[in-house]
Protein backbone atom coordinates (compact mmCIF):
# COMPACT_ATOMS: atom_id res chain seq x y z
CA UNK A 1 0.00 0.00 0.00
CA UNK A 2 1.21 3.41 -1.09
CA UNK A 3 0.89 5.98 1.93
CA UNK A 4 -0.78 9.06 0.00
CA UNK A 5 -2.04 12.25 2.00
CA UNK A 6 -3.18 14.62 -1.05
CA UNK A 7 -5.08 11.97 -2.85
CA UNK A 8 -7.09 8.85 -3.34
CA UNK A 9 -6.07 6.76 -5.83
CA UNK A 10 -8.18 3.98 -7.61
CA UNK A 11 -6.29 1.27 -10.59
CA UNK A 12 -7.46 -0.47 -13.37
CA UNK A 13 -4.82 -1.40 -14.76
CA UNK A 14 -2.85 1.22 -16.30
CA UNK A 15 -5.78 3.69 -15.61
CA UNK A 16 -5.67 5.39 -12.62
CA UNK A 17 -8.42 7.75 -11.51
CA UNK A 18 -7.71 10.48 -8.42
CA UNK A 19 -9.23 12.22 -6.19
CA UNK A 20 -8.07 15.36 -4.40
CA UNK A 21 -8.43 15.32 0.15
CA UNK A 22 -8.17 19.41 -0.12
CA UNK A 23 -10.60 21.60 -0.65
CA UNK A 24 -8.02 24.46 -1.82
CA UNK A 25 -4.99 23.31 -3.74
CA UNK A 26 -3.07 26.44 -3.23
CA UNK A 27 0.65 27.28 -3.61
CA UNK A 28 1.73 25.85 0.08
CA UNK A 29 3.68 22.99 1.51
CA UNK A 30 0.69 20.73 0.64
CA UNK A 31 1.09 21.24 -3.43
CA UNK A 32 4.48 19.85 -3.34
CA UNK A 33 3.25 17.12 -1.67
CA UNK A 34 0.53 16.54 -3.97
CA UNK A 35 2.31 17.26 -7.21
CA UNK A 36 4.86 14.68 -5.59
CA UNK A 37 2.24 11.91 -5.01
CA UNK A 38 0.49 12.60 -8.64
CA UNK A 39 3.99 12.27 -10.78
CA UNK A 40 4.60 9.20 -8.84
CA UNK A 41 1.82 6.78 -10.23
CA UNK A 42 3.89 7.71 -13.45
CA UNK A 43 7.66 7.30 -12.67
CA UNK A 44 7.19 4.56 -10.15
CA UNK A 45 3.71 2.72 -10.49
CA UNK A 46 3.86 2.56 -13.78
CA UNK A 47 0.65 4.01 -14.55
CA UNK A 48 0.04 5.29 -17.81
CA UNK A 49 -3.49 7.13 -18.30
CA UNK A 50 -4.70 9.25 -15.79
CA UNK A 51 -8.10 10.55 -15.00
CA UNK A 52 -8.07 13.46 -12.29
CA UNK A 53 -11.27 13.76 -10.35
CA UNK A 54 -11.73 17.28 -8.90
CA UNK A 55 -15.20 16.76 -7.06
CA UNK A 56 -14.92 18.23 -3.27
CA UNK A 57 -12.10 20.69 -5.30
CA UNK A 58 -13.54 24.28 -4.76
CA UNK A 59 -10.21 26.73 -5.48
CA UNK A 60 -7.03 25.93 -7.07
CA UNK A 61 -4.16 28.49 -8.25
CA UNK A 62 -1.76 28.83 -10.88
CA UNK A 63 0.70 26.83 -9.15
CA UNK A 64 -2.10 23.65 -9.04
CA UNK A 65 -2.36 24.72 -12.99
CA UNK A 66 1.66 24.29 -13.44
CA UNK A 67 1.47 20.66 -11.66
CA UNK A 68 -1.24 19.70 -13.96
CA UNK A 69 0.60 20.49 -17.13
CA UNK A 70 3.64 19.32 -15.37
CA UNK A 71 1.64 16.06 -14.66
CA UNK A 72 0.29 16.15 -18.45
CA UNK A 73 3.71 16.33 -19.97
CA UNK A 74 4.76 13.15 -17.63
CA UNK A 75 1.97 11.20 -19.06
CA UNK A 76 2.17 12.13 -22.66
CA UNK A 77 6.22 11.19 -22.47
CA UNK A 78 5.32 7.37 -21.57
CA UNK A 79 2.38 7.76 -24.35
CA UNK A 80 -0.45 7.94 -21.90
CA UNK A 81 -3.57 10.21 -21.60
CA UNK A 82 -4.30 12.24 -19.15
CA UNK A 83 -8.07 13.82 -18.65
CA UNK A 84 -9.62 16.02 -16.25
CA UNK A 85 -13.52 15.73 -14.57
CA UNK A 86 -15.63 17.50 -12.27
CA UNK A 87 -14.82 20.78 -12.33
CA UNK A 88 -16.91 23.43 -10.44
CA UNK A 89 -17.97 26.20 -12.91
CA UNK A 90 -15.67 28.31 -11.25
CA UNK A 91 -12.39 26.16 -11.71
CA UNK A 92 -13.91 25.45 -15.38
CA UNK A 93 -13.55 29.18 -16.19
CA UNK A 94 -10.18 29.23 -14.99
CA UNK A 95 -9.18 26.47 -17.68
CA UNK A 96 -10.73 29.03 -20.46
CA UNK A 97 -8.76 31.87 -19.04
CA UNK A 98 -6.17 30.50 -19.76
CA UNK A 99 -6.62 28.46 -22.78
CA UNK A 100 -5.70 25.31 -20.78
CA UNK A 101 -9.30 23.65 -22.17
CA UNK A 102 -7.07 23.00 -25.12
CA UNK A 103 -4.53 21.50 -23.54
CA UNK A 104 -6.12 19.27 -21.41
CA UNK A 105 -9.57 16.87 -22.37
CA UNK A 106 -11.88 17.94 -19.74
CA UNK A 107 -14.79 16.10 -19.57
CA UNK A 108 -17.75 16.81 -17.13
CA UNK A 109 -18.58 13.53 -15.00
CA UNK A 110 -16.18 10.51 -13.89
CA UNK A 111 -18.50 8.36 -15.91
CA UNK A 112 -18.26 10.37 -19.10
CA UNK A 113 -14.35 10.77 -18.46
CA UNK A 114 -14.06 6.92 -18.16
CA UNK A 115 -16.40 6.53 -21.15
CA UNK A 116 -13.78 8.50 -22.92
CA UNK A 117 -10.77 6.01 -21.89
CA UNK A 118 -13.05 3.11 -22.87
CA UNK A 119 -13.55 2.04 -19.15
CA UNK A 120 -16.29 2.19 -16.81
CA UNK A 121 -16.30 2.07 -13.45
CA UNK B 1 -17.23 60.94 4.88
CA UNK B 2 -16.09 58.38 2.13
CA UNK B 3 -14.17 56.37 5.06
CA UNK B 4 -17.06 55.46 6.61
CA UNK B 5 -18.46 53.36 3.90
CA UNK B 6 -15.70 50.82 4.66
CA UNK B 7 -16.62 48.08 6.63
CA UNK B 8 -13.84 46.29 7.38
CA UNK B 9 -10.14 47.13 7.40
CA UNK B 10 -6.91 45.62 7.91
CA UNK B 11 -2.99 47.39 7.67
CA UNK B 12 -0.94 44.71 8.54
CA UNK B 13 2.82 43.66 7.77
CA UNK B 14 3.01 39.50 7.83
CA UNK B 15 6.67 37.48 7.56
CA UNK B 16 7.58 36.31 4.19
CA UNK B 17 6.50 33.06 4.41
CA UNK B 18 3.79 31.38 2.60
CA UNK B 19 1.94 29.45 5.78
CA UNK B 20 1.34 33.32 7.08
CA UNK B 21 0.27 34.37 3.64
CA UNK B 22 -2.50 32.04 3.43
CA UNK B 23 -3.24 32.75 7.32
CA UNK B 24 -4.16 35.98 6.50
CA UNK B 25 -5.65 35.38 2.92
CA UNK B 26 -8.28 32.91 5.47
CA UNK B 27 -9.22 36.76 7.29
CA UNK B 28 -9.53 38.21 4.12
CA UNK B 29 -11.91 35.77 3.01
CA UNK B 30 -13.83 35.25 6.17
CA UNK B 31 -14.48 39.24 6.14
CA UNK B 32 -15.83 39.17 2.02
CA UNK B 33 -18.16 36.45 2.89
CA UNK B 34 -19.48 38.34 5.98
CA UNK B 35 -19.69 41.28 3.60
CA UNK B 36 -21.60 39.22 1.46
CA UNK B 37 -19.40 38.34 -1.07
CA UNK B 38 -20.16 35.00 -2.83
CA UNK B 39 -20.46 33.20 -5.86
CA UNK B 40 -17.65 34.03 -8.89
CA UNK B 41 -16.77 37.31 -7.42
CA UNK B 42 -15.63 35.98 -4.11
CA UNK B 43 -13.65 32.87 -6.39
CA UNK B 44 -12.48 36.00 -8.14
CA UNK B 45 -11.14 37.73 -4.92
CA UNK B 46 -9.42 34.36 -3.52
CA UNK B 47 -7.19 33.81 -6.94
CA UNK B 48 -5.96 37.36 -6.93
CA UNK B 49 -5.09 37.65 -3.08
CA UNK B 50 -3.64 33.84 -3.62
CA UNK B 51 -1.39 34.86 -6.80
CA UNK B 52 -0.57 38.32 -5.76
CA UNK B 53 0.58 37.16 -2.11
CA UNK B 54 2.10 34.55 -2.98
CA UNK B 55 4.20 36.32 -5.87
CA UNK B 56 4.99 39.17 -2.80
CA UNK B 57 5.90 36.53 -0.67
CA UNK B 58 8.29 34.22 -3.34
CA UNK B 59 8.95 36.41 -6.05
CA UNK B 60 9.56 39.18 -4.41
CA UNK B 61 10.81 39.16 -0.72
CA UNK B 62 12.44 35.50 -1.67
CA UNK B 63 10.74 34.02 1.64
CA UNK B 64 13.87 35.78 3.38
CA UNK B 65 12.86 36.20 7.49
CA UNK B 66 14.27 39.62 7.42
CA UNK B 67 11.37 41.26 5.05
CA UNK B 68 7.68 41.78 5.65
CA UNK B 69 4.61 42.53 3.12
CA UNK B 70 3.04 44.80 3.82
CA UNK B 71 -1.20 44.37 3.28
CA UNK B 72 -4.21 46.72 3.78
CA UNK B 73 -7.31 45.34 2.99
CA UNK B 74 -10.99 47.11 2.82
CA UNK B 75 -13.58 44.99 2.37
CA UNK B 76 -17.75 46.58 1.88
CA UNK B 77 -20.47 44.74 0.10
CA UNK B 78 -19.68 47.01 -2.68
CA UNK B 79 -15.74 47.35 -3.25
CA UNK B 80 -12.76 45.05 -1.87
CA UNK B 81 -9.79 46.60 -2.12
CA UNK B 82 -6.62 45.15 -1.64
CA UNK B 83 -3.19 46.62 -1.67
CA UNK B 84 -0.04 44.06 -1.30
CA UNK B 85 3.48 45.93 -0.70
CA UNK B 86 6.79 43.36 -1.01
CA UNK B 87 10.57 44.61 -0.37
CA UNK B 88 12.11 43.13 -3.50
CA UNK B 89 13.45 44.62 -6.24
CA UNK B 90 10.33 44.72 -8.55
CA UNK B 91 9.09 43.54 -11.95
CA UNK B 92 7.79 45.17 -14.94
CA UNK B 93 4.54 43.58 -15.23
CA UNK B 94 3.62 45.03 -18.59
CA UNK B 95 6.48 43.12 -20.24
CA UNK B 96 5.39 39.51 -19.37
CA UNK B 97 4.47 37.28 -22.10
CA UNK B 98 1.67 36.30 -22.70
CA UNK B 99 0.91 32.76 -21.35
CA UNK B 100 -2.23 32.32 -23.96
CA UNK B 101 -0.42 32.25 -27.08
CA UNK B 102 -0.39 28.83 -28.25
CA UNK B 103 3.59 28.74 -27.85
CA UNK B 104 3.68 29.58 -23.90
CA UNK B 105 0.09 27.06 -23.54
CA UNK B 106 2.21 24.43 -22.22
CA UNK B 107 4.97 26.54 -19.87
CA UNK B 108 4.66 25.81 -16.43
CA UNK B 109 4.54 29.40 -15.01
CA UNK B 110 3.62 32.97 -15.66
CA UNK B 111 -0.36 32.98 -15.34
CA UNK B 112 -0.75 34.51 -11.67
CA UNK B 113 -0.66 38.14 -13.16
CA UNK B 114 -2.86 37.29 -16.00
CA UNK B 115 -5.33 35.90 -13.77
CA UNK B 116 -5.38 38.45 -11.57
CA UNK B 117 -5.62 41.07 -14.61
CA UNK B 118 -8.53 39.36 -15.71
CA UNK B 119 -10.63 38.66 -12.73
CA UNK B 120 -10.36 42.26 -10.77
CA UNK B 121 -12.08 45.50 -11.88
CA UNK B 122 -8.79 47.37 -11.53
CA UNK B 123 -5.13 46.49 -11.11
CA UNK B 124 -2.34 48.62 -10.48
CA UNK B 125 1.12 48.72 -9.98
CA UNK B 126 3.71 50.93 -8.61
CA UNK B 127 6.71 52.28 -10.88
CA UNK B 128 9.08 49.64 -9.35
CA UNK B 129 6.60 46.58 -9.72
CA UNK B 130 6.81 45.78 -6.23
CA UNK B 131 3.68 46.68 -5.05
CA UNK B 132 0.25 46.40 -6.41
CA UNK B 133 -3.63 47.58 -5.62
CA UNK B 134 -6.25 45.41 -7.05
CA UNK B 135 -10.04 46.93 -6.58
CA UNK B 136 -13.14 44.41 -7.15
CA UNK B 137 -16.17 45.76 -7.49
CA UNK B 138 -19.61 44.25 -7.49
CA UNK B 139 -21.70 43.95 -10.67
CA UNK B 140 -24.40 46.28 -10.97
CA UNK B 141 -27.89 44.35 -11.23
CA UNK C 1 38.87 6.65 -25.35
CA UNK C 2 37.28 10.35 -25.40
CA UNK C 3 36.59 9.55 -21.73
CA UNK C 4 39.69 10.15 -21.22
CA UNK C 5 40.47 13.39 -21.95
CA UNK C 6 38.31 14.85 -19.27
CA UNK C 7 40.57 16.02 -16.74
CA UNK C 8 38.29 16.64 -13.83
CA UNK C 9 34.73 15.62 -13.26
CA UNK C 10 32.48 15.91 -10.50
CA UNK C 11 29.02 14.46 -10.72
CA UNK C 12 27.03 14.92 -7.30
CA UNK C 13 23.97 16.23 -5.52
CA UNK C 14 23.76 19.26 -3.73
CA UNK C 15 20.76 20.69 -1.19
CA UNK C 16 18.25 23.37 -2.78
CA UNK C 17 20.13 26.33 -0.69
CA UNK C 18 22.80 29.45 -2.53
CA UNK C 19 25.30 28.51 0.20
CA UNK C 20 25.49 25.37 -1.04
CA UNK C 21 25.32 26.44 -4.78
CA UNK C 22 28.24 28.83 -4.30
CA UNK C 23 30.73 26.16 -2.27
CA UNK C 24 30.62 23.96 -5.38
CA UNK C 25 31.07 27.06 -8.11
CA UNK C 26 34.19 27.85 -6.09
CA UNK C 27 35.53 24.51 -6.84
CA UNK C 28 34.30 24.35 -10.36
CA UNK C 29 36.18 27.63 -10.65
CA UNK C 30 38.99 26.06 -8.72
CA UNK C 31 38.94 23.08 -11.31
CA UNK C 32 38.84 25.29 -14.05
CA UNK C 33 41.46 27.76 -13.37
CA UNK C 34 43.69 24.32 -12.58
CA UNK C 35 42.90 23.14 -16.32
CA UNK C 36 44.23 26.54 -17.62
CA UNK C 37 40.82 28.69 -18.00
CA UNK C 38 41.54 32.18 -17.24
CA UNK C 39 40.74 35.94 -18.46
CA UNK C 40 37.31 36.29 -20.34
CA UNK C 41 36.54 32.82 -20.92
CA UNK C 42 37.09 32.16 -17.18
CA UNK C 43 34.61 35.01 -16.60
CA UNK C 44 32.06 33.39 -18.75
CA UNK C 45 32.45 30.01 -17.26
CA UNK C 46 31.98 31.74 -13.60
CA UNK C 47 28.85 33.77 -15.30
CA UNK C 48 26.76 30.67 -16.59
CA UNK C 49 27.39 28.45 -13.87
CA UNK C 50 26.39 31.59 -11.58
CA UNK C 51 23.30 32.43 -12.86
CA UNK C 52 22.20 28.10 -14.10
CA UNK C 53 22.76 27.26 -10.25
CA UNK C 54 20.87 30.43 -8.49
CA UNK C 55 18.03 29.99 -11.00
CA UNK C 56 17.59 25.90 -10.13
CA UNK C 57 17.98 26.72 -6.43
CA UNK C 58 15.63 29.37 -6.75
CA UNK C 59 13.20 29.25 -9.05
CA UNK C 60 13.33 25.28 -9.86
CA UNK C 61 13.59 24.12 -6.34
CA UNK C 62 12.38 27.11 -4.66
CA UNK C 63 14.96 26.50 -2.03
CA UNK C 64 13.14 23.66 -0.53
CA UNK C 65 15.13 21.44 1.63
CA UNK C 66 13.16 18.24 0.47
CA UNK C 67 14.60 18.82 -3.19
CA UNK C 68 18.33 18.71 -4.31
CA UNK C 69 19.68 19.86 -7.36
CA UNK C 70 21.72 17.11 -9.71
CA UNK C 71 25.50 18.69 -11.21
CA UNK C 72 27.20 16.91 -13.32
CA UNK C 73 30.94 18.78 -14.23
CA UNK C 74 34.01 17.67 -16.87
CA UNK C 75 36.62 20.23 -17.09
CA UNK C 76 39.87 19.87 -19.74
CA UNK C 77 42.10 22.36 -20.78
CA UNK C 78 39.95 22.25 -24.09
CA UNK C 79 36.31 22.51 -22.63
CA UNK C 80 34.10 22.70 -19.67
CA UNK C 81 30.89 20.61 -19.75
CA UNK C 82 27.80 21.35 -16.86
CA UNK C 83 24.68 20.14 -16.68
CA UNK C 84 22.61 21.21 -13.74
CA UNK C 85 18.98 19.19 -13.16
CA UNK C 86 16.73 20.55 -10.72
CA UNK C 87 13.43 19.31 -9.08
CA UNK C 88 11.34 21.79 -10.37
CA UNK C 89 8.65 22.43 -12.37
CA UNK C 90 10.86 23.92 -15.26
CA UNK C 91 9.58 26.51 -17.35
CA UNK C 92 9.63 27.49 -21.10
CA UNK C 93 13.45 28.87 -22.15
CA UNK C 94 12.48 29.86 -25.52
CA UNK C 95 9.58 32.18 -24.61
CA UNK C 96 11.43 34.59 -22.16
CA UNK C 97 11.07 38.29 -23.01
CA UNK C 98 14.25 39.33 -24.53
CA UNK C 99 15.62 41.82 -21.58
CA UNK C 100 17.67 43.89 -24.53
CA UNK C 101 14.59 45.68 -25.56
CA UNK C 102 14.21 48.93 -25.00
CA UNK C 103 11.02 48.36 -23.01
CA UNK C 104 12.84 45.79 -20.51
CA UNK C 105 15.77 47.82 -20.08
CA UNK C 106 14.81 48.87 -16.82
CA UNK C 107 13.57 45.34 -15.53
CA UNK C 108 14.97 44.63 -12.98
CA UNK C 109 14.78 40.65 -13.68
CA UNK C 110 15.49 38.43 -16.14
CA UNK C 111 19.01 38.69 -17.80
CA UNK C 112 20.13 34.99 -16.61
CA UNK C 113 19.14 32.91 -19.34
CA UNK C 114 20.60 35.68 -21.67
CA UNK C 115 23.49 36.01 -20.55
CA UNK C 116 24.40 32.02 -19.73
CA UNK C 117 23.12 32.46 -23.94
CA UNK C 118 25.60 35.03 -24.82
CA UNK C 119 28.35 33.52 -22.79
CA UNK C 120 28.38 29.74 -23.82
CA UNK C 121 29.67 28.06 -27.25
CA UNK C 122 26.23 25.88 -26.51
CA UNK C 123 23.16 26.15 -23.98
CA UNK C 124 20.31 23.60 -24.12
CA UNK C 125 17.53 22.80 -22.24
CA UNK C 126 15.45 19.90 -21.57
CA UNK C 127 11.73 19.89 -22.85
CA UNK C 128 10.67 20.34 -19.31
CA UNK C 129 12.89 23.37 -18.37
CA UNK C 130 14.56 21.84 -15.64
CA UNK C 131 17.74 20.80 -16.75
CA UNK C 132 20.18 23.09 -18.59
CA UNK C 133 23.61 21.64 -20.26
CA UNK C 134 26.10 24.50 -21.09
CA UNK C 135 29.23 23.89 -22.83
CA UNK C 136 32.72 26.60 -22.78
CA UNK C 137 35.06 25.39 -25.89
CA UNK C 138 38.20 27.29 -25.51
CA UNK C 139 38.71 29.04 -28.52
CA UNK C 140 41.20 28.17 -31.13
CA UNK C 141 44.60 30.29 -31.71
CA UNK D 1 28.66 56.78 12.28
CA UNK D 2 27.12 54.08 9.95
CA UNK D 3 27.57 50.76 10.49
CA UNK D 4 28.50 49.43 6.72
CA UNK D 5 29.39 46.11 5.87
CA UNK D 6 29.05 46.06 1.97
CA UNK D 7 30.41 49.13 0.89
CA UNK D 8 32.55 52.09 1.92
CA UNK D 9 31.03 55.55 1.52
CA UNK D 10 32.43 58.95 1.02
CA UNK D 11 30.44 61.86 1.04
CA UNK D 12 30.75 65.35 -0.55
CA UNK D 13 27.66 66.70 0.51
CA UNK D 14 24.75 65.66 -1.59
CA UNK D 15 27.22 63.37 -3.42
CA UNK D 16 28.49 59.66 -2.08
CA UNK D 17 31.37 58.02 -3.52
CA UNK D 18 30.87 54.09 -2.93
CA UNK D 19 33.56 51.37 -2.74
CA UNK D 20 32.48 47.85 -2.52
CA UNK D 21 34.15 45.26 -0.07
CA UNK D 22 33.68 42.28 -2.23
CA UNK D 23 35.29 40.82 -4.96
CA UNK D 24 32.68 39.32 -6.16
CA UNK D 25 29.28 40.44 -6.25
CA UNK D 26 26.41 37.30 -6.49
CA UNK D 27 23.55 36.19 -5.43
CA UNK D 28 23.99 35.38 -1.61
CA UNK D 29 22.74 36.78 1.60
CA UNK D 30 25.67 39.79 1.04
CA UNK D 31 23.84 40.92 -1.63
CA UNK D 32 20.30 41.63 0.02
CA UNK D 33 22.78 43.73 2.68
CA UNK D 34 24.55 45.12 -0.18
CA UNK D 35 20.99 46.11 -1.63
CA UNK D 36 19.94 47.40 1.47
CA UNK D 37 23.11 49.43 2.43
CA UNK D 38 23.12 51.42 -0.80
CA UNK D 39 19.46 51.99 -0.84
CA UNK D 40 19.69 53.39 2.64
CA UNK D 41 21.78 55.99 1.33
CA UNK D 42 19.25 57.21 -0.19
CA UNK D 43 15.80 56.71 1.48
CA UNK D 44 18.03 57.04 4.96
CA UNK D 45 20.85 59.12 4.34
CA UNK D 46 19.01 62.17 1.91
CA UNK D 47 21.94 61.25 -0.73
CA UNK D 48 20.87 62.44 -4.09
CA UNK D 49 23.80 61.76 -6.13
CA UNK D 50 25.86 58.32 -6.35
CA UNK D 51 29.32 57.70 -7.57
CA UNK D 52 29.78 53.61 -7.87
CA UNK D 53 33.67 52.63 -7.74
CA UNK D 54 33.68 49.56 -8.79
CA UNK D 55 37.32 49.12 -8.20
CA UNK D 56 38.66 45.69 -6.46
CA UNK D 57 35.56 43.95 -7.78
CA UNK D 58 36.14 40.81 -10.43
CA UNK D 59 32.57 39.81 -10.65
CA UNK D 60 28.65 40.69 -10.82
CA UNK D 61 26.03 38.54 -11.65
CA UNK D 62 22.38 39.68 -12.99
CA UNK D 63 21.39 39.45 -9.44
CA UNK D 64 23.68 42.62 -9.00
CA UNK D 65 22.55 44.48 -11.73
CA UNK D 66 19.30 44.10 -10.61
CA UNK D 67 20.35 46.31 -7.58
CA UNK D 68 21.69 48.89 -9.49
CA UNK D 69 18.74 49.01 -11.43
CA UNK D 70 16.83 49.66 -8.28
CA UNK D 71 19.15 52.04 -7.25
CA UNK D 72 19.36 54.27 -10.11
CA UNK D 73 15.34 54.10 -9.70
CA UNK D 74 15.81 55.31 -6.26
CA UNK D 75 18.02 57.74 -7.37
CA UNK D 76 16.03 59.52 -10.17
CA UNK D 77 13.00 59.33 -8.01
CA UNK D 78 15.17 61.93 -5.95
CA UNK D 79 16.06 63.60 -8.97
CA UNK D 80 19.10 62.59 -8.67
CA UNK D 81 22.13 61.24 -10.88
CA UNK D 82 23.34 57.68 -10.29
CA UNK D 83 27.84 56.61 -12.04
CA UNK D 84 29.35 53.56 -12.44
CA UNK D 85 33.19 53.96 -12.71
CA UNK D 86 36.20 51.53 -12.68
CA UNK D 87 34.71 48.69 -13.93
CA UNK D 88 37.01 45.43 -15.45
CA UNK D 89 36.43 44.91 -19.05
CA UNK D 90 34.87 41.73 -18.05
CA UNK D 91 32.32 43.75 -16.66
CA UNK D 92 32.16 45.98 -18.91
CA UNK D 93 31.04 43.93 -21.83
CA UNK D 94 28.74 42.37 -19.29
CA UNK D 95 26.85 46.29 -18.95
CA UNK D 96 27.27 46.03 -22.83
CA UNK D 97 25.94 42.25 -23.93
CA UNK D 98 22.33 43.20 -21.47
CA UNK D 99 22.78 47.20 -23.29
CA UNK D 100 22.85 48.49 -19.35
CA UNK D 101 25.26 50.78 -20.72
CA UNK D 102 22.59 53.03 -22.19
CA UNK D 103 20.82 52.79 -19.05
CA UNK D 104 23.69 53.72 -16.83
CA UNK D 105 26.33 56.70 -16.97
CA UNK D 106 29.36 54.73 -16.68
CA UNK D 107 32.54 56.34 -16.32
CA UNK D 108 36.58 54.96 -16.77
CA UNK D 109 37.92 56.62 -13.55
CA UNK D 110 36.43 58.02 -10.69
CA UNK D 111 38.32 61.18 -11.12
CA UNK D 112 36.30 60.95 -14.63
CA UNK D 113 33.01 60.31 -12.38
CA UNK D 114 33.77 63.46 -9.90
CA UNK D 115 34.45 65.21 -12.64
CA UNK D 116 31.16 64.71 -14.66
CA UNK D 117 29.58 65.88 -10.83
CA UNK D 118 31.02 68.86 -11.15
CA UNK D 119 33.06 67.73 -8.34
CA UNK D 120 36.94 66.60 -7.55
CA UNK D 121 38.47 64.24 -5.10
N1 LIG E 1 6.05 40.79 -6.39
C1 LIG E 1 6.92 40.44 -7.36
N2 LIG E 1 8.23 40.78 -7.26
C2 LIG E 1 9.12 40.44 -8.22
N3 LIG E 1 8.80 39.75 -9.34
C3 LIG E 1 7.51 39.38 -9.51
C4 LIG E 1 6.51 39.69 -8.54
N4 LIG E 1 5.33 39.21 -9.00
C5 LIG E 1 5.59 38.61 -10.18
N5 LIG E 1 6.90 38.71 -10.50
C6 LIG E 1 7.57 38.26 -11.74
O1 LIG E 1 6.61 38.07 -12.73
C7 LIG E 1 6.67 36.75 -13.23
C8 LIG E 1 5.28 36.27 -13.60
O2 LIG E 1 4.50 36.12 -12.43
P1 LIG E 1 3.18 35.24 -12.51
O3 LIG E 1 2.38 35.68 -13.67
O4 LIG E 1 2.52 35.28 -11.17
O5 LIG E 1 3.70 33.76 -12.82
P2 LIG E 1 4.65 32.79 -11.98
O6 LIG E 1 4.60 33.24 -10.57
O7 LIG E 1 4.08 31.45 -12.22
O8 LIG E 1 6.02 32.92 -12.60
C9 LIG E 1 7.37 35.93 -12.17
O9 LIG E 1 8.05 34.84 -12.71
C10 LIG E 1 8.31 36.94 -11.56
O10 LIG E 1 9.49 37.00 -12.34
N1 LIG F 1 15.51 26.23 -13.33
C1 LIG F 1 14.40 26.95 -13.51
N2 LIG F 1 13.19 26.45 -13.12
C2 LIG F 1 12.05 27.16 -13.29
N3 LIG F 1 12.01 28.40 -13.83
C3 LIG F 1 13.17 28.96 -14.24
C4 LIG F 1 14.41 28.28 -14.11
N4 LIG F 1 15.38 29.09 -14.61
C5 LIG F 1 14.75 30.21 -15.03
N5 LIG F 1 13.42 30.14 -14.82
C6 LIG F 1 12.38 31.13 -15.19
O1 LIG F 1 12.91 31.97 -16.18
C7 LIG F 1 12.82 33.34 -15.78
C8 LIG F 1 14.01 34.11 -16.31
O2 LIG F 1 15.20 33.68 -15.66
P1 LIG F 1 16.47 34.60 -15.72
O3 LIG F 1 16.69 35.02 -17.14
O4 LIG F 1 17.58 33.89 -15.05
O5 LIG F 1 16.07 35.91 -14.93
P2 LIG F 1 15.64 36.10 -13.39
O6 LIG F 1 16.18 34.93 -12.63
O7 LIG F 1 16.26 37.41 -13.04
O8 LIG F 1 14.14 36.16 -13.39
C9 LIG F 1 12.71 33.29 -14.27
O9 LIG F 1 12.00 34.40 -13.77
C10 LIG F 1 11.94 32.01 -14.03
O10 LIG F 1 10.55 32.25 -14.16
Amino acid sequence: MIDRRRMVVARIGELAIVRFTDKKIVDSANIEEMGDEMFSLVDKEHIKHVLLNFHGVEFLSSAALNKLILMDKKIKAVGGILRICELTEDILQVFIITRLNRVFDIRKTEAEGLKAFGASS
Amino acid sequence: MVEATWGWNLHKEIPSSKDAAHEVIEHLLRAASDAGWEGRDFFHIQMAIEEALVNAVTHGNKESPDKVVELEFKVTAETVFMRIKDQGAGFCPDKLPDPRDDDHLECTNGRGVMLIREMMTQVQYNDIGNEVIMVKQRKKG
